[in-house]
């Protein structure tokens, strides 16, 4: 699908936690096949730190109307100022980016796993998966009960198993510890959050022979294959993450 | 109707504004966004004899008003540049040129050779400052008789045009700028990046893994507009401004200064049409004042001195 | 409480953070502000023997996160420092230090001398880098035989401790650092500005009467970071980090990379409260990663390589 | 009058016309005792091309509600962004900066001369002098009688007299061709303006040997007198606009 640079129109910055927001925007024109995986280079204006565009998920979307959502973690001087973006503004966006996560086969019993500011890209796939007939298990995992975010939405997918680090929602401990990566068997796992997470998760499919695919983070600049500084070491030598990824076979990584 | 053409030599550009190196892939990263042969020619990434991965990840990192890289060349070759990039790039109706890089003499020697078989590909660009690497590179760049030998070496095997990389690390930049071409080089284009550093502090260790990497973006365009101003006046031949340029106005500072035409580097990645668009800015901004040919304002600042 | 105290030998300074010369006055500017005495030290604006009124106006550009300047020392001279200017100076609670210049060694020889009988300066900093003079500064900065020259003659006859301020403008920061330690310097501070230019494209001329001036501010804050990261592995004596430092983050990374100490400049001008931010800013970092000591973090990044 | 650098709000943001615009500000504290000619240095946020502070005068001051004006001209980067500064915002200020217009003797008969954004500091100036009990004249020169700023308010201060270049509003042509300067005679000239007027300006004063008081623009990057890079040659030598200035008597400059 052919990339486009955009103004797009702010409709909506909700506030989902003390670190967390969405954005929900409107495209002047019908939108691309945005894939699930895929993502966007976000230009942050009126901000004097940030100098190169910052790399964000589409975490939901609406072909109908136009839109789609982005959901961002406040880390940095970037982000802060995306918080900050008012109804009816306009940000710029190269989009869509990457490859995507690659459909299942049939009758796989699938489990997208996710973990703080990596929930992002699973929403989309997870109603995608939906709408193909799937039905996935879900396991998101969190630090405490207050950072879960839009448990609401991952209910209308399929079944969702929670941690909290603090046990303070769903079972104590990392997402890894979960009772039901023992009690149910998985053919595809479908994964993003921090690294270590990932590796765990890698590891455990490893072992279980099940198939795994990861959304990898990474330092980008142009986030379309030119500047060759976001590899990441796979079998086959470095590889960019915004052009061979962001998703990538964990059999391909070498983890 | 404003003239915008340059030439080096015999070799004639449409217009003044190239992509600088390794920021611009091999133009099809870009083809979605606009119609390369609109630009007066584009230089594709940094190509070596034998394909390299580059430098290990950390590779980058964000600086004011600029970035860090320290990519180290990866390529996958010129083999598969000649099979794979060449057949498709060559159908792109403006000048292809090629980034030849080496670890010693005869790797450039080498890669130069093979550039003469492509047709299509009307003259090189030897990058003797690249930073990003241990073997060769900068170090040809910084030092007056590595740039001599290689130069030299390089114009005797070269039969397209010859535009000489030069780096910013060094005191007197006019020195190897005069060195190049009395080798025979027919162009000379610079800047390259600064060397620089960036410390994560959270982490407490350095930013990029090569703890020093190349700096560029409108950070360095000062100093590049310097040294394209002291070497401008030095040569006979023509300059290619590189360094910082985001915008038409900062292009238009580097021919002002005496570039004869500019790269495009960083400002790819966050406007993915500041190429193209500076094309168009640079012909506003002839119109607006009254000029008729781009020559006409090449070092101007220097005319009323 | 953490220790940020330093010392050039038997010199201590009660925090790492001095401001550097040029860009703080003669510190009276600032004392509506906040208090000076709060600061490590203070380096007083570049002195010269005789007064001088500087490069014609414009002296100043602004560029992408950083500033030119071409100021040109422009001061009152030796003898109106030492009268009006030093009996107020001497009275801030922290060390003032002199920045020397002078257009040949004889002048920086005589300056030195001078500043040997004014007793509340424990240090002079002889600014060999000042890329906005015609005779003299840089010229002695980028020239290793002259570096060593003038750091022989002025260590030979002044009796306060000498900090040696290079330039950036050259090949290999590291010969320089080695040449003024070799000659008796007891500490290094480093960078000036790097040699910048700019150009007003609706005038169609130079930004500066002077053509080029000295770049300073963010833009040029990885060149200085790896400046001070070479030179502090390669010396022995304390090196002082300068460029581009605007907060605390900024000051941590020097330090990080092997500066024991830093200077802050441009910042100065837009928030005058920076350096006294800065010192606060380092506590609290050392504070929060569990340190006690400033010194157990300088050249932090090369213990663990 | 001690500098200081403070937070103001922004209760007002007024559009005057198509490029000048009045912000008005709020100090939290009581205001400093501000005097005409007088300025300020204001940070431009959210900017990433304005990395130093922009010189800013007084226009007005209101020291009972502890509120002043700046009247901003929108030539590029820096007052583009804060020609769009939100009631509400907070604005960085250091202030009070420079010297000030000097009192006139008793008695003076007194011309204020004004052209472009020159008028900003003279409202103040004129206000000032009313309550000190003196009824200048005002001379002001606009391109056209669409760009006539404020001429209410200075009508509160003497007799206004007006030229525009195209004659499209009082006299045609610049204010150093207004009648007003041959029919009657001045003891003492203010003038703020553009370069060229100030100096046509200064020329009749010389000649008819009128006291006369200009206030200089310059490059400013501290505007404390720190950085001595926005000199001006005096007949003692460069001097600094931000400190021996804004306000030069034209006997000392070199014109
Ligand atoms: C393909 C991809 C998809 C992403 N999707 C999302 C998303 O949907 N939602 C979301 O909140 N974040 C996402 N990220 C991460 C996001 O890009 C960074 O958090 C953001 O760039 C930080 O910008 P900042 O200016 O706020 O932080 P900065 O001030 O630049 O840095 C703050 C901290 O964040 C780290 N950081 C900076 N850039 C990145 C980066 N590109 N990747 C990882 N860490 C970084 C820095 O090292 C630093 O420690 C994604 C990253 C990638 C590569
Ligand atoms: C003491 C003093 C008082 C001033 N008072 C006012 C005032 O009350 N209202 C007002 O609108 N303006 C005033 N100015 C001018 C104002 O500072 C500039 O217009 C402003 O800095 C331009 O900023 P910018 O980012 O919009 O323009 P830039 O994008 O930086 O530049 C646009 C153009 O303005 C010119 N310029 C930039 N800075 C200055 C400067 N400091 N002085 C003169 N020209 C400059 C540039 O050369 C350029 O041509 C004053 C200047 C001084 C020195
Ligand atoms: C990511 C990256 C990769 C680069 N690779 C090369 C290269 O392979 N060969 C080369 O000659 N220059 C290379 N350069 C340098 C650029 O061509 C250019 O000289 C430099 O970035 C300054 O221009 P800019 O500020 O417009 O980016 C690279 C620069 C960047 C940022
Ligand atoms: C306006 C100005 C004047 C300066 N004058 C001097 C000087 O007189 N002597 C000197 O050694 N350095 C001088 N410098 C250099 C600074 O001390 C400092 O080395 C440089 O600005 C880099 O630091 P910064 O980026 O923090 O400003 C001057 C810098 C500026 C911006
Ligand atoms: S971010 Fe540039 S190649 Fe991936
Ligand atoms: S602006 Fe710095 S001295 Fe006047």
């Amino acid at each position: 699908m052919a990339k486009r640079i955009e103004d797009l129109k702010v409709i909506e910055n909700k506030r989902l936690t003390n670190d967390f927001f969405i954005l929900k925007l409107l495209s002047g024109s019908k939108l691309p096949d945005l894939k699930p995986g895929q993502f966007a280079q976000v230009k942050v204006e009126g901000s004097s730190e940030t100098f190169l565009r910052r790399p964000i998920s589409i975490h939901d979307v609406d072909f109908e109307l136009n839109t789609f959502k982005l959901l961002v973690q406040e880390v940095g001087k970037g982000t802060k100022t995306l918080s900050k973006l008012e109804k009816g503004s306009l940000l710029n966006l190269i989009y869509p980016l990457g490859n995507s996560f690659s459909l299942p086969d049939k009758n796989e019993h699938i489990l997208l796993v996710g973990g703080g500011c990596g929930v992002a890209p699973l929403l989309y796939l997870g109603k995608y998966l939906k709408s193909n007939g799937y039905t996935p298990d879900v396991l998101l995992g969190f630090r405490n009960s207050e950072r879960i975010l839009e448990y609401e939405e991952y209910l209308k997918i399929g079944e969702v198993f929670l941690t909290t680090e603090d046990g303070s929602s769903g079972e104590t401990g990392y997402v890894t510890n979960h009772s039901v990566l023992l009690s149910r068997r998985f053919d595809r796992v479908y994964c993003c959050g921090p690294d270590s997470m990932m590796k765990a998760i890698a590891r455990y499919c490893n072992k279980n022979n099940v198939a795994c695919e990861v959304s990898l983070e990474n330092l980008m600049a142009c986030g379309i294959g030119a500047c060759l500084c976001c590899v990441v070491d796979t079998i086959s030598g470095h590889r960019c993450t915004c052009t061979d990824g962001p998703v990538f076979n964990i059999k391909e990584l070498k983890w | 109707m404003v003239n915008l053409g340059f030439s080096i030599g015999d070799l004639h550009f449409k217009n003044p504004v190239l992509t600088a190196s390794g920021t611009f892939g091999y133009g099809s990263e870009f083809e979605d966004f606009f119609d390369i042969s609109k630009l007066g020619g584009i230089i594709v990434k940094g190509t070596t004899l034998e394909p390299r991965e580059g430098n290990p990840y950390p590779r980058m990192a964000e600086t004011p008003s600029g970035m860090l890289n320290a990519v180290g060349l990866q390529n996958k070759g010129i083999d598969y540049f000649e099979k794979v990039i060449y057949p498709k790039i060559s159908l792109y109706d403006t000048n292809v040129l090629l980034n030849v890089n080496g670890s010693c003499i005869d790797d450039y020697v080498a890669i130069s050779e093979r550039a003469n078989f492509l047709e299509k590909i009307p003259a090189i660009e030897l990058n003797i400052s690249c930073p990003n690497v241990k073997k060769g590179g900068m170090i040809f760049g910084t030092n007056l008789s590595s740039a001599r030998e290689v130069t030299r070496a390089v114009r005797s095997v070269c039969k397209k045009k010859l535009i000489v990389k030069l780096s910013p690390n060094v005191t007197n930049i006019v020195d190897f700028a005069r060195i190049v071409e009395q080798e025979g080089a027919d162009s000379i284009s610079l800047i390259n990046t600064l060397l620089g550093m960036s410390v994560d502090i959270k982490k407490m260790k350095p930013a990029l893994s090569t703890i020093t990497g190349g700096l560029s973006g409108p950070a360095v365009k000062p100093v590049a507009i310097r040294m394209v101003w002291q070497v401008s006046q030095a040569v006979k031949i023509p300059v290619i401004g590189i360094g910082g340029i985001m915008t038409a106005d900062d292009a238009l500072e580097f021919l002002l200064a005496g570039a004869s035409a500019v790269q495009i580097g960083t400002a790819s990645f966050i406007n993915p049409l500041s190429s193209v668009q500076i094309v168009d800015g640079i012909e506003n901004y002839l119109n607006e004042k009254g000029f008729s040919d781009i020559s006409e304002i090449v070092g101007y600042i220097n005319r009323k001195a």
